[in-house]
Order: structure tokens, then C-alpha cells, then sequence
């Protein structure tokens, strides 16, 4: 426990004396009795090796965005043609290092989120407020356990943890300065420790508010919430929260109840933070994620919009103006250029933004932004009026040229030129269409130079749609059971679950939300399990049956074959790789405290878990899935994915590639490339559910275990791509790997695809020389 | 340098050498081991009125190419030409294989020496194509698509959907011009 | 004392007890009565005011590198003409995000490097191991104790220091993030903490270094040391150690001297790390900086390079080994791709080195990595020639097509394909000439379609001048002592002396670093006090006079008007932005503790102090730079400094603009524009040394210190541009400013620009509303 | 687009139009209120055989135009062309009042319309030139060095030092006709 601290906060400063000195201990002299394993407290190289092994075998493949750097004052640099920067850095190097760079991003934004949440969870209940998920959960850190080698029981305890993620934060930032590291998979190795730290950041930040603001504590069943662009109801003063962080609207949630005001107020939120005030009150409505964030603010459906961190637009605070709204901002890192108020009297400030004086303004104090924003929303809802306003006149489309810049800069590559076209000759169609395929970047809006204002045209032709838009999702139930773990831990290793797919990530995809459900619902039809969180989660909701129920009125919550797991919101993340670690080390048994390295050996080796990260926006998403890289899940990314300008790929036809131990003699085994790629970025869904299905496989799966994974393989394949796989023959070993009806039909392809029965390791494989029996 | 269709993709100043289907030709015709390879997202482009399976059918048969099709179309492909030589492969996963000099190709002959690409969604496709420009100097990339793609070695440029259809019927008589 | 921390470190972990618990309680229970100022630890919005008034008085100004920015994965995006990017991003936000990015990234850089030193150290001499800067210096942390509030007696109380700064580090990153702050002022508010914090690790760790390494303790003369290519004595085995952690040379001669080898083996260090080993041992020879790393690296002068952090070449280890050199990596932030050899037997690592089975080696340990070093360079030393061996076949040349692009890649825009083709012609003129001004960035080497080794060439051309490249320079003093800042404290208020100029950043220059020392020779002939660091100041060194005679010969080492002082590192920077807060502590006795707005208001409205950063490289100048302008330091850059794409601009025309509050009345008072700008890029030489002589120019000059001031500015003026200044008549406040001598001749031209006499303020003048005397 | 002279120096899609010295003599003839700004490494380019200060002097007596210098030459300017209205003044503060449209201009009559830049070192005027580029959009940026500058709004391409010479003695002698 080399780096634990002992952290003592808030101490009566005037006279520089201590009082009420606090020292919590609880990571120190505790009652875990497993023995820490090697890697407590990992620094920037303690799971080097590890990563290397990764690396050699899902080598690093870079799609750079530009041929240039930009990034310091003897810049820019042409790094075209195998030139070099006057840094001495190459375009493989730079990119490894912009890939580190965004991992540290995203893993700074995560801690920040969770140091923010812990701090205010310590304000309100005290330092040694327990850690607990509940009486069916003793794992209610796997995370934390297996990285850190410490077991949290209270609020202070996760401070420890932070300190250590933040001093790695900021040794990890300074590789990316021009002129250290040397080796791309350095800068890998420590995008990968980035990653893990990020991870361990969200699994911090959910515990934390679990355990201190009553969220779900693992029920299967969590009650069903509203989510939808339509579900306010207007009549009523609307509060809006944006971001990620649950205090402002927890305050405000509080606040009401306190007022008597509960029923008279509409409270919605947007991304996470919607998220979590779910998990907080059901009463809370979800108006939508990222991809409707800048049409949200332009409707001005919402009297008061409050800001906490993350995932907000850069020009909300200008967009809320201009639709009359008026703004909080919460936190520090979104100071948004308003005048701090936190000092001031509520009254006061109540009055100054209900009378216009000022549009917007910061307070760093959530209770008093509650209260401020309660306030101001009732004062201002009555004089505004109930319907939404129209957004713009859909004459503006006439003055479009068709000069088609704004297709041009279209992320998804919308036909947004021919809709406003046809738009302006009173055919709404194409821009209803584009409605339901736009990510809401409004990147056509400010490039037009006829100055139409796009997005809003679009938004006006979605308007019945937006008004309509109603569905349910079931609320963010938090971690997975250790009961669960211990009924699906044997079917899944064993294989008689094919395997847990997770969906998670932003909503910016290629051609709409639905391939989301749509994906989804295959594999929970299949009966893998499947687990969802953030804005995928939410995206899964906006998609119903021909009967009007959504995914999560079709499927159960539990995570079991068939269900559907909305664990909440991206921070909740964390509990889809804890049951991965959970089920390493509940159901096998492998020991968790500081022993990173062989639980990701285990799941890598065994557990057929994959995540597909449809959408992606920040630099969080590349964070959290180069974490979950690290423990060995595979992720597959949707094409705009490429824009993280790298991926981890095996070479299947290289058969020295998948060879690892065999656990017993120590001999390298070839097992096939399973899982083949760490990595991917695909281009179509049907390209990535036939991998997913793939990717589930791994080297040490039971011959029954790869049977069922084959026959959902072959069967996928079938129906999409109309024929068998020509790489069947790497992911037979034996013949009882064949789904038992299809061997007949199978076993004379396997031999024209040249294949040759190999033997199954008894006690498996793994990747580490240390596990082999013979050499402990 | 050609404008990139999605605007912000000009890479740096090693862009695509536009060219006319005269001179495509000429490179197919050219190339030792040629490859096509047909994106995800090309039966989009068929609403344009080019019917792009049949195009890759008789590019395949007059270059006698192999074509690897992505699994986003590769159903439709296998049911309507069939009869050419057609892999479903990922096309990350594809060009992953090209960088790597040894590869064998597709046919266990060596590495393709040149590549034709058409119909991926473009800023995938023009991000593969980055892939190839800088990490993979022993083969040459050729797109076909209507649009513009600067990573490309050579590219069509932007253009309507008729003079893009003249210019693929221009390759294949050209091509069968030689060939016949 | 908000934030302040108790660390335990190194518990005796493997039963999760508590050995030996040491709590460090120095910053609390203390024996400063001087009571906290209002922003101990401060956090990213304590001191945003002070921030937006400097930003509004000196409003940033961008020149975008690019016009897209390709961060995330919704990019990239067209920012020209307007348009915003998905994340809603416009460009001017876009850049005020890009230069918190740099600032943070320098930051971390400077704390990892002090929380390395202070490891380093903690581990060596235990963690109650006083803060010690000798018996003239009583406020050995200025910086800390400004900033922090806290007054630091061990080395333990600095962990607390960097704890507090790796969180604001973390939280500053955060804001990065895409879709987080909205507005460009808050980037920049930012900016400055981030700023402010890496000033802040600077003193950290150079007054750690300092108390634990025995290095200068502000002594004026200070040993020469020797400086220069040609320093190295090729008879001996030569180590040369790369960065700016001494950790490892100090145990390369501590391990020298126990084995009694000082005198047999070589030590040479590059960049910072050669700083500091001069201020640990003067026998430690400073080999060049970073223009230089790269030639110095093929040359091969080494037999074993030790690589620590920092500034290090990204192909340095790929240079090394070209050239037969064995390499040793240190640190974590720079693996370099080498096996990591930490735990391995010291003979079995020296034998694969030595053998060349490895080439490179990372040891993570200082004292391992030193035996490591001696060892090896002890063994292969004999078996190379004693001679620098030519570096190429000039022959190489006559390949050459004269197709220009080394040129064209040049960062400096030196003519070198022409040199090259004299060279072919055998004339080496030209190609020597390159030398001279080559920063040695690489670019045309590896541009070059011909393969030439265009670098290698210029350095056989300047073979000559290497060997014969002997300098002194007087090693690094470290701190301003406490009477040094009595004696000059006064004169520098009152005028006497003209100004403090410091000399820092990279070697980076337009126009060779000749420029840099005619600078410092021009200010310390005029009596200023000139102040340097880093790159800066070596290159001062390598510049001689007629008589063979480098400036630090010729002029006192001592803080005070007409010396040149080198502090040391660029870690020593501290210690200049350290003397400004002294002063206006010690001399105008303004309290000190947690007091950052007072003292910078003194500084911005008092202090004559300039920074001039004639080049820069990478993040950390940047993040250097930007703390000394919160400090109310103005900084002057060379022209490269554009690329790092912002400054901080006053407008000396708009007369609103430089309106402070009278001290005593309360009124606001027009000034005029002094200083003129905090953040400026200068195109020449020529502009810089007359910027400077105005920006030191402050409201609150006394008469006699302004008629000093003017004097040298119309002086160098006059010197310069043949002429007076047109705007002499924003300088003159009453016609006692205006130099004795001289008053004749200007009075008449003052009237012609429309001059009217002000009034002075007798108590002067201030920002801080809470400063005027009524309102107290 | 042209190619900018130091290479990594491509901008974007939004580069400067080249222009011939006519087209450069009619902007300047039809501009209300232009500007020269001369930059600190003009007297590099004397070397080339062409002699920029009288060319400057030249140009402002037929323009009418205030001309700026950098501190970096003014003396020498001052010294050989002191007849025509000369300003000292650094060009980022100068590009800072520009930037403001309500600046009025080195003569008090109004912000300048057209900017003549010459002589600057080349990748710090095009880093002054961007910012007149992203934030000025009141004023148009005309660059008369050899050098192809991409952030002004027009510039000469690169070109040889005689072809250079004789495009600046095209503009004067294009002026001088109309004048006269
Ligand atoms: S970091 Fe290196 S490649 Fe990038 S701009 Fe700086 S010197 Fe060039
Ligand atoms: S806002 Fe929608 S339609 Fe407009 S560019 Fe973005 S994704 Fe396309
Ligand atoms: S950018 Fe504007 S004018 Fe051009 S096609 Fe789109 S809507 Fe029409
Ligand atoms: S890396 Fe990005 S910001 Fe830099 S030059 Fe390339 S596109 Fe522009
Ligand atoms: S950070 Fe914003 S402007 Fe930059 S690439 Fe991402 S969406 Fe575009
Ligand atoms: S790049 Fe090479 S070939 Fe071209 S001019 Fe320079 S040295 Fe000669
Ligand atoms: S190494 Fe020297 S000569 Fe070569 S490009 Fe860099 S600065 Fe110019
Ligand atoms: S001055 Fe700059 S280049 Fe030199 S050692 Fe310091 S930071 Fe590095």
C-alpha cells in the first residue's frame, strides 16, 4: 500500500491549529484478510509487461486525422512520408501520444466528476458515511479492490483513492510533453494505465452516490422513468439539469420535496445527469442525451437550465439565451464566463435573473443553486407561454442556394442540402428524415452562408416527432448482485450464456439510434446478457415494437440470459467491468486484492465478455474503453470511431500470434485467435454483431461453451452475410465444438477450409509465465 | 489539390493526384496484384443510378482483381455476382493485413500493389486510406468513389452523379478496349 | 488550510498495518503568526477575478495554427470563418482551450519532476530533512508560502505542496475536456492557475534540491564551470546525462567518488540536468542544450547516455544506438521502449550492455541506474577511438538535387539546401554558417527525398568549431538572498535601478543565440539587473568578447544593477518570480501568506520586472510564462513564440484601458499604459530591447524612476530606430518623469504629441477595489 | 491552392488566392484606406536583388498609403525613405488595433481596408496574418513577399527571385499608368 494516504481535510485554518483532526484509517488497519496481491497502488510501470504482451499481440494500428502536430512552439510539423517533427517524433509515436492524451482527458474529467461528488457526499453525511450497496453485495469495489489492493468502507476512505488517480493523472500528462516519452507503446502502455485509472474513477464516483444518495443498490427491477423531448409538461415552471454531476439536481430534488413544491415543479435533466437523478427520484424526467442538446436549449423548453460537468455543449449558455432561459452553472470547470454569485444572498440573485439582469449566472454552492433555480423558475414560468414556440419560420429554407456546405460538414453525412431544399418547396420529408438520423452537431447550422438557421429547421420539421417523443427506460440499477455472479458466473464460463455484450458510449452515430436496439435486442433475443449505461442506454429506450413497448418492457433487468441491464449512467460503467472481475473472482476464485494482471489474464482467457461502443464523442469514451482493454474486453467501435485514430488489432492468419501457455506445462498452445482484435472499428452493424459474436470466444472456453458461441456465430453470419464464415476452421478445435445439429454440414467445410483437430488445454491457457503450474 | 467532400478533411499537403478514368485505367491495367475493395456504405450510392455491383462485377472479371466486400453489403453482393472471387472481410481488419509488407494478399501471391476503393462511408474510408498513406508506402490506394478522397495516392474528384457515371463506364471501356 | 494533506507514505503494507506511521503536521500546527491571506490553496475560481481584470486590461489574442481542431472524436472540425465545431466550439474558444491545454501540460511535467526530486530525496534523507536555504534567506519559498499560505520546513510539508497542485492539476485537465468550460476568458482564467501551479512546482522542487543536495544557497559567485561541445575530455570514459532530474547524476558522482573513479570517468550533462550537476559538483561539465542534443547524440561523444525526463529528443534512443551508444532510461515518463532491468543484478545488466546484447536499459532505480552507467562506460570506453569520429562523408552532399525542402521545413528558414550544394562543390562556408543558426530540430534530415543527412553534414561542417567549443559559465546560485532583496528593493521601487530582466526559455531561436547574450549584455551594461535560466543561460555563456572574455567574466554574479545571474535550471525560475514576491514582502512590506492578489497588484503596478523568452520549444515555457504574467510580470517572446498562439495585449491607445483605482481616493486615474502588454511576441531583437525598456516601465514610478527608465528608453530608442518616440507622451506624467538632461529637447515634442501633465497618485495605484484606503 | 512555403504551414481549406501583379495593382488602386506594414526580415530579401525599401517608397507614393515598420528595419527605412509617412511600430500590436474594427486606422480616418504585408519572417507573418484571417473579417490581407503566405486573403505564389522582382515592378508600373 505504498502510495495509501491519510488525508485530513478542512482543518480550522485561521490559527493554523488543528480541530476535529480526522484520521481515517480504515485502507490501513483493516479486517480484509486476502493478502495483497503484486500490484497494489500500480505506478506508470508496474503493469508494463502486461501491457506489452497486449500490445505485441493486438498491435496498435493508427488512422491519423491529419499529416500534421501542432502541439508545442517549435510546430507545426509535416510528419508525412516518414518525416519527422522538430521534436524528433514520427507520425506513429505522435499518435500513440495523442492517444494518451486523450485518455488522460477523459480519465481526468472521470476524477474530477467523482472528487467533485465525494467532496459534496462528505459536506453532506460526513467522512465516515459507510460504503454500501446493500446486503447482496460484500463486492462493492471490485475495481478499487483489484487495482488499488484496498477495501473502501467509507466516503473518506474513496478520497485515498482519488489522490492516488490524481497524482497518476498528472505524471501520466507529462509524458504527453514534447520531448519524454520515446516508443508508441509506451505511450499505449500508459493510455492503458490511463484507461484503468479512469475506470477506477467511475467506479469511485458511482459507489460514492449509491451509497449516499439511496440509488439502486443492484435491484433487477428498478421502477420505470420517463424519457423523451416530450415528456415535460410545460404547464408547469421546468427545470433543466445538464451534464453529469447529481448534486445540483439532488439539491434541487430536496429542495422541492422540503417546499411542499414537489408536484408543481417539472425537473428534467439531459445525459448523466438524467441519468442519475432517476436513480435519485423517479420523478424525475429524461429529456434526452447529446444529440439533442443544442435542440433542447433552442426550443427554450426549460425555464431554468442548470449545468454541472461534462458532456455539455460549448455554445449552450449562448443558445439558452437566445431561447430566454436562463442559465446556472454549478462547478468549476464550467464556469461559462457568468459572474460568480455563490457569495451572494438568494434573494438577490433571484431577482436578477428573473428580471433579465443577468441571463446567467455561476454558483459553486448546490444547495444554493437549487434554491436559486427553484426560485427563478417560478418566478419566471407563469410569463412565459405553455406550448412550445414554434422555432423559426420554415420560409428561411428559401433562401438556401443549394450550395450544399452544409452536407459537407454533416458528421454523419446527411443529405441536409436537399432537405432544406425541398423544405423550402413546402416538403418537410427529407428534413423529418434527416431529424431522425442527426447527431444535433450543428455544424450545418453555422457553416451556411446564408446564415439559415439549419438545425432549427430541422428541429421544426421534427416537432410532432419531438412532442410525441415519449417512451420509458427502466432506471440505472447500479451494480451487478454477488448473487447474480454466482448464478451466471458458471453458465458464462461454461458457455451455456454465449456472452454479455455491453452497449455503451455517445450518441453520434452513422445512420441514427436505432442500430443501437436494434443490436441489442439481437443479443438479448439470444440470450446473452446484455448491459447498457449512459446515452446508449437511453437510446435504447427510443425504439419500440410494433405492440409500443420498448427493449425495456420486453426484456427483464436482471443480469441473466435475455436481460436487459440499464446499470445508469456513464459512471455506472464500472459495474459492467466489475462483474467481469467479479466473476473471476467469485465464481473462480481467483484472488482480487492488487492482482490486476491475472484477473485480466482470466477474463481475457475465459469470460466472453465485448463491449460496443456505437457512438463516441469525447475523450471519456476513449478512455473507459482503453480501460476496459486493459482488463481484457474487447470493444467494438462504430466507424466515426475512427476519429480516435487508433485501434489494438490481432492478425488472425498469424498463427505464432495465439499461442499462449497452456497452463499445466507451460508449453505454448496455438488456441486460435480468440479474442481476435482488442479493438475494432467497425463500419456497419452488421459487420460489428457478427463480431461481437466472434470476439465472445475465447481460448479457454469449455467445448460446450464454444459450441453455443459457434451456433449464434454461424447463425449470424448466415443471416447476414447469406453464407458460412471462411474462418470457421480457426475457431474449431474439436469437433465438439460443433453445434451438435450442424456438424454434418459442418465438418466437410471445416475440411476444405484445411482444418485439423487440436487438443483443449485441460487447465486452459493464460498469458502469464507465473500462473503455469509447474514454474510457482 | 481537390477540395475533401466532408470539408474539414484536408490532411496536410500529400493529397490525393486526382485523375481521369483514362489514367485509372491505365494504373489497373498496370498493377501486378490489384485489389477492390468495396465499402459499407455502397449501395447508398446506387440510388445515385450506378448500379455499383454490376461495375465491381466487370471491374473484378476484366482485371481479374479478387474483391473483398464489406459485411455492411456483402449479402447482396454474394446473391446478385456470386461468380466472382468475393471475401467478407472488415475493412479495418483488411487494411490492418495491407500495412503489413509481408502480407501474402488475398491469393497467397504477395502484397496487392494496388488497391481500389469504393463506396465506404467517407470519413472512414478516408481514415483507412490515412492508415495506408502513412504506415504502408509499398502499395498504392485508388478511389473510385463520386467524392473526393484526399488520403488517397489518387482519387476521382468531386463530381456530379452523371459525370461520375460516365467516368466508371469510361474505366471498364477502356479496360475492355485493352483487354479484348 | 482547506486543502491541506497529511501524507503517510511507504506503510509497511503486506498485513495492511501501520508501521512506523509518521505524520507530518509541519503546515499545520506552525510557528508563522503572520495570519493566512484570503486564498490558501487556492482553487480554479479563487482567483478568477483577479484573472478577468488582468484579461480585460490585456485582452488575449490568438493566431490559430490551424483552422480545424481534431481533438475529439466528433472531429474534425472547420473552424475558419465562423463556423463552430460539433462541440459548439468556436475558434477564439477553441485556442483559449488549446493554451490551458499547454499550461497543464507543463505543469504536470514541473510537478512530476518535483514530486520525483522530492521521492528521490524523502528516500535519501528521510522526510523531516529541513528545508534549509542558508542563514540569509528566511523566506526560503516564497512562492509556496503566497500561493499556499503554507510556510514549508521539511521536505515532507512540500508532498502536501505538490498533493494540493496534482489535484488542480487534475481538475484543470478536466476542463479540457470536449463539451466542458464555454467561454474563452475562463480558459485563460485557466491558464493562469495552471500557470501559477507550475511556478509553484518549480520552486518545490528546486528548493528541495537545493536543501537536500547542498547545491548554492544564493551565493553571488558561484564556481565557473566549463560549457560547451568541446568540453568533454574523450580520453576518459564518458557518461552524459540527458533532461532535467539530477537524481540520477548526483548518484553517477557520489558513486564516482566512493569508488575513487572522479577523476577517471567523464561526466557531461545536456539541458537542465547539466544545470543542476554543476550546482551539485563543479567538475560536472555542461555538453550544450537542446539545439545541440541531437548532433551531440550522433557524434557518439558518449559511451553511455542516462536519460532522465524532460526535453529529451523522441529519437534520442534511436540516435544513441546509431552512434554505438548504450542508453539509460530513469525515469517513468520515459521508458523508451527499453526492458525494464530495475530489478536485475547490477553485473548482469553491465554485462548485456557492455556486450551490446542490449543496447538500451530502463532501471528505475537513481543508484542502480548510476553503478549501471559508470560500469558500462568503463568497459566499452577502451574500445573506441579517442577521436570524435568524422560523422559523414561530406561526400554525401553531391546526391543533393537542390530540390529545396530541407529548406522549406526549416524552422528557422535557413538557406540550407543552397549550403548543401556549395557543400557538394566542396565549399563548407555556408553549411558552417547553418551551424551557427541551427536549432537542430532534424527536419531537413529526415525530409530530405535524397536521404541526405543533412544534419550529420551540418555538424561535420561545424566539427571545427565543436571541438574547439569551450566556455564558463558561473554554475546555477539558485535563490535571491533576503539582503540582496533589502539592498535592491528600495532602488528598484524608487528607479535607481531601471528593471530586473530575466533571460529564460529554449533554444529556439530565429536568429542564433548570439542574440540572446547581446540582449543580456546591452541591459546589464545599463545597469538593470539581468536574471537567467535554463537554455537562456547557457547560451549567454557562448558568447565571447574580443578578449576571449564570456559575460558571466565579465559581469557580478550578484542580484543587483549591472550583474548577470544565473539562477540555475529552469526549475530555478522560481526564484526570479520568487525575488519580485520578496520584494514587495521584505522591502514594502506587504503581507505575504495567501495573499496571491495583493502581491501580484504590487508587482503588476510597482515592480519593474520583464521576462524575455527569446525561444521556446515545448508546453512548459509556455506554462512558466503564463504564471509570471498572473504574477503581474510582463513577458516578452521571440517570434517562434507565435506558435504557441496567444498573448496578452494592451491597447495603450484606448485611454479606459489603464484607469486602476487611486489607493487613497478611490477614483479611477489614468496612468497611461504602463506596462503596455503582459504577453508579447517580438518580431527582432531590435523590438524586444526597447518593448522591454517600456514594459518596465509601472503606474506607481516614482519621479526619479520613471526619469531612469525614460532615459534608457529613449536612449535605446534613439540607439536603434534613429528617432524619438511617438508615444513618449503616454510615459510622461509631469515634467519631473522626464530625464534632467534631456528635458529641453522633449518638452517641445511632448507638446507637439498633445501632452498634458498628470497628476501622480501619491500613494499610487491599484486593481484591488478592496486595496483603497476609504474602502478598508 | 498553392503550397506554403515553410510546408507544414497549410492552414485549412480557407487559403489565400493567388494573385498576378495586376490584379495586386487593382486591389490596391480600388482599396479606400490601405496599409503597408513592412516586417523585420525585409532586409533579408534585399539580397534577392530587389530593392524593398524603394519599392516601398515607391508604392506609397502611389498609394497614398501609411506605411508601417518593424522595429526590426524602421531605422533603415527612415534613413533612405523619411519622406513618406513612416510608423515604428511592432506588428502584433499593430494586428491587435486592427483587429478591432472600430481601431480608425494609423491616420484616425477609419480601420484600414487592405493590408499590403511584406518582409515579415515568414512563419511569424503568417501567424499575424491568421489572426487578421480568423478575427478580422472587416479587412481583406494582400502578401507581396516571394513566399506564398495561405492566411492572407490574396498572395503572390512562391516564385524565383527574378519573377518576384519583376511581379513588384509590374505593381508600380500598373499604378503608375493609372495615376498618371
Ligand atoms: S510536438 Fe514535436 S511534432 Fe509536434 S509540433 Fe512540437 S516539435 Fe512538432
Ligand atoms: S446538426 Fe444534424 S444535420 Fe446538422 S450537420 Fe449536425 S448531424 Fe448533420
Ligand atoms: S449551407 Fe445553407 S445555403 Fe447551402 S445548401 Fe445548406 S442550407 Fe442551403
Ligand atoms: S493536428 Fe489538427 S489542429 Fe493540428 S494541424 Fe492537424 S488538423 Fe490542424
Ligand atoms: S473538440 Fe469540438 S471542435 Fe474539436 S474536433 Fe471535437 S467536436 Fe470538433
Ligand atoms: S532536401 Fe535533400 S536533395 Fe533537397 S535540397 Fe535539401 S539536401 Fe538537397
Ligand atoms: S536541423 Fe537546423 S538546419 Fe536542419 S531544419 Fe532544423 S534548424 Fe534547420
Ligand atoms: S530552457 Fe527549454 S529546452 Fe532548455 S532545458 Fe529548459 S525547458 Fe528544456
Amino acid at each position: 500500500m505504498k502510495n495509501s494516504k491519510i488525508v485530513v481535510k478542512e482543518l480550522n485554518s485561521a490559527l493554523a491549529k488543528i480541530k476535529g483532526l480526522e484520521i481515517l484509517v480504515g485502507q490501513i488497519t483493516e479486517d480484509w484478510e486476502e493478502p495483497p496481491g503484486p500490484t497494489p497502488f500500480p505506478t506508470l510501470t508496474s503493469l508494463r509487461e502486461w501491457d506489452w504482451k497486449l500490445l505485441k499481440k493486438y498491435q496498435p494500428f493508427y488512422s491519423p486525422l491529419c499529416d500534421r502536430c501542432c502541439l508545442c512552439g517549435y510546430g507545426k510539423c509535416d510528419l508525412a512520408k516518414g518525416r519527422k517533427g522538430a521534436c524528433g517524433i514520427d507520425i506513429r509515436t505522435q499518435q500513440g501520444r495523442h492517444i494518451l492524451l486523450e485518455c488522460v482527458v477523459g480519465a481526468s474529467a472521470h476524477t474530477t466528476h467523482a472528487k467533485h461528488l465525494v467532496d459534496y457526499l462528505v459536506k453532506k453525511l460526513g467522512r465516515s458515511h459507510p460504503i454500501d450497496l446493500g446486503s447482496e453485495i460484500d463486492i462493492e469495489a471490485p475495481l478499487t479492490r483489484l487495482i488499488t489492493g484496498v477495501k473502501p468502507k467509507t466516503l473518506g476512505d474513496l478520497e485515498g483513492v482519488l489522490d492516488y488517480i490524481g497524482d497518476q493523472i498528472t505524471q501520466l500528462l507529462s509524458s504527453v510533453l514534447t520531448g519524454q516519452e520515446q516508443n508508441y507503446l509506451d505511450f499505449e502502455s500508459k493510455a492503458l494505465h490511463a484507461g484503468m485509472l479512469d475506470n477506477l474513477a467511475l467506479e469511485v464516483a458511482d459507489i460514492a452516490q449509491i451509497s449516499g444518495l439511496g440509488y439502486p443498490k443492484g435491484d433487477a427491477e428498478t421502477p420505470y422513468v420517463e424519457i423523451g423531448l416530450g415528456v415535460l409538461d410545460r404547464n408547469k415552471p421546468v427545470i433543466i439539469f445538464v451534464g453529469h454531476n447529481a448534486a445540483p439536481g439532488v439539491e434541487t430534488v430536496e429542495y422541492l420535496a422540503r417546499s411542499g413544491l414537489s408536484d408543481k415543479v417539472e425537473v428534467g435533466g439531459v445525459c448523466c445527469s438524467a441519468h442519475d437523478l432517476t436513480r435519485f427520484n423517479r420523478g424525475v424526467k429524461i429529456v434526452g442525451n447529446l444529440s439533442r442538446q443544442q435542440l433542447i436549449a433552442r426550443t427554450g423548453m426549460a425555464d431554468v437550465l442548470v449545468l454541472d460537468q461534462e458532456c455539455i455543449r460549448v455554445d449552450i449558455v449562448e443558445e439558452a439565451f437566445k431561447a430566454g432561459t436562463r442559465v446556472i452553472a454549478t462547478i468549476d470547470q464550467v464556469c461559462g464566463g457568468l459572474p460568480n454569485r455563490t457569495e451572494d444572498p438568494v434573494d438577490a440573485v433571484v431577482e436578477d435573473l428573473a428580471s433579465g439582469r443577468n441571463m446567467g449566472v455561476l454558483i459553486l454552492d448546490p444547495s444554493k443553486a437549487a434554491e436559486v433555480a427553484v426560485r427563478t423558475a417560478v418566478k419566471i414560468a407563469p410569463l412565459r407561454r405553455r406550448e412550445l414556440k414554434p422555432l423559426a419560420a420554415l420560409a428561411e429554407a428559401s433562401r438556401c442556394t443549394g450550395c450544399g456546405l452544409c452536407r459537407r460538414v454533416c458528421v454523419p453525412d446527411l443529405p441536409v442540402d436537399e432537405a432544406v431544399l425541398a423544405a423550402a418547396k413546402g416538403n418537410l420529408t427529407k428534413l423529418s428524415e434527416v431529424y431522425d438520423l442527426c447527431v444535433g452537431c450543428g455544424r450545418c447550422d453555422s457553416v451556411c452562408p446564408r446564415k439559415i438557421p439549419v438545425l432549427t429547421l430541422i428541429g421544426e420539421a421534427g416537432m410532432e416527432k419531438i412532442r410525441k417523443s415519449k417512451y420509458k427506460i427502466r432506471a440505472g440499477r447500479g451494480p451487478i448482485l454477488d448473487t447474480e455472479i454466482r448464478n451466471v458466473g458458471r453458465p458464462i464460463v461454461m458457455g451455456e450464456i454465449p456472452g454479455v455484450v455491453a452497449f455503451a458510449g455517445c450518441s453520434n452515430y452513422p445512420r441514427g439510434h436505432i442500430e443501437v436496439a436494434q443490436m441489442a435486442e439481437e443479443f438479448a433475443r439470444r440470450r446473452y446478457i446484455v448491459v447498457t449505461s449512459g446515452c446508449a442506454a437511453m437510446d435504447i429506450a427510443r425504439y419500440k415494437d410494433e405492440e409500443g413497448r420498448t427493449l425495456y418492457e420486453k426484456y427483464p433487468g436482471s443480469f441473466d440470459a435475455g436481460g436487459i441491464v440499464n446499470t445508469g449512467s456513464c459512471v455506472s460503467n464500472a459495474h459492467i467491468l466489475g462483474a467481469a472481475v467479479k466473476i473471476a473472482n467469485i465464481f473462480a476464485r481467483r484472488k482480487l486484492r492488487a492482482n490486476f494482471e491475472e484477473i485480466a489474464d482470466y477474463i481475457l482467457n475465459r469470460i466472453g465478455a465485448v463491449a460496443i461502443v456505437w457512438g463516441t464523442q469525447n475523450q471519456k469514451a476513449e478512455a473507459i474503453a482503453t480501460g476496459a482493454t486493459r482488463l481484457g474486453i474487447p470493444v467494438i467501435l462504430g466507424p466515426k470511431g475512427v476519429a480516435h485514430r487508433r485501434a489494438y488489432l490481432g492478425r488472425p492468419d498469424v498463427d505464432e500470434k495465439w499461442m499462449p501457455y497452456n497452463v499445466r506445462s507451460g508449453e505454448k498452445e496455438y488456441t486460435g485467435p480468440a479474442p481476435e482484435h482488442l479493438w475494432y472499428v467497425a463500419e456497419t452493424k452488421e459487420e460489428a454483431l457478427v463480431l461481437a459474436a466472434r470476439l465472445v470466444m475465447r481460448p479457454n472456453d469449455t467445448l460446450k461453451g464454444r459450441s453455443i458461441k459457434l451456433r449464434n456465430y454461424l447463425d449470424l453470419y448466415r443471416k447476414l452475410y447469406g453464407t458460412l464464415p471462411e474462418d470457421l476452421h480457426l475457431f474449431v478445435r474439436t469437433e465438439s465444438d460443433l453445434p451438435v445439429l450442424e456438424k454434418d454440414e459442418l465438418l466437410p467445410v471445416l475440411r476444405s477450409q484445411g482444418w485439423k483437430p487440436k487438443t483443449v488445454p485441460e487447465l486452459g491457457t493464460t498469458l502469464l509465465d507465473r500462473l503455469v503450474l509447474r514454474r510457482r | 489539390m481537390a477540395a475533401p467532400w466532408q470539408l474539414a478533411e484536408v490532411p496536410g499537403l500529400e493529397q490525393a493526384l486526382t485523375l481521369k478514368p483514362e489514367m485509372a485505367a491505365k494504373l489497373l491495367r498496370n498493377a501486378k496484384r490489384p485489389l477492390i475493395v468495396v465499402g459499407g456504405n455502397v449501395l447508398g450510392a446506387k440510388g445515385e443510378d450506378v448500379d455499383v455491383v454490376k461495375f465491381v462485377h466487370r471491374l473484378a472479371e476484366l482485371t481479374g482483381s479478387p474483391v473483398v466486400v464489406s459485411p455492411g453489403c456483402f449479402r447482396v453482393f454474394r446473391e446478385r455476382i456470386g461468380d466472382v472471387p468475393l471475401t467478407c472481410m472488415g475493412l479495418e481488419d483488411l487494411v490492418n493485413r495491407m500495412r503489413d509488407e509481408n502480407w501474402q494478399g488475398l491469393r497467397g501471391e504477395g502484397n496487392h500493389d494496388l488497391v481500389v476503393f469504393l463506396g465506404g462511408i467517407y470519413f472512414f474510408q478516408s481514415q483507412l486510406l490515412s492508415t495506408l498513406k502513412h504506415f504502408a508506402s509499398h502499395l498504392k490506394t485508388l478511389s473510385l468513389d463520386r467524392f473526393y478522397q484526399p488520403n488517397a495516392t489518387f482519387s476521382f474528384q468531386t463530381a456530379t452523379e452523371d459525370r461520375w457515371k460516365k467516368d466508371l463506364e469510361k474505366i471498364l471501356e477502356e479496360l475492355e478496349a485493352k483487354t479484348s
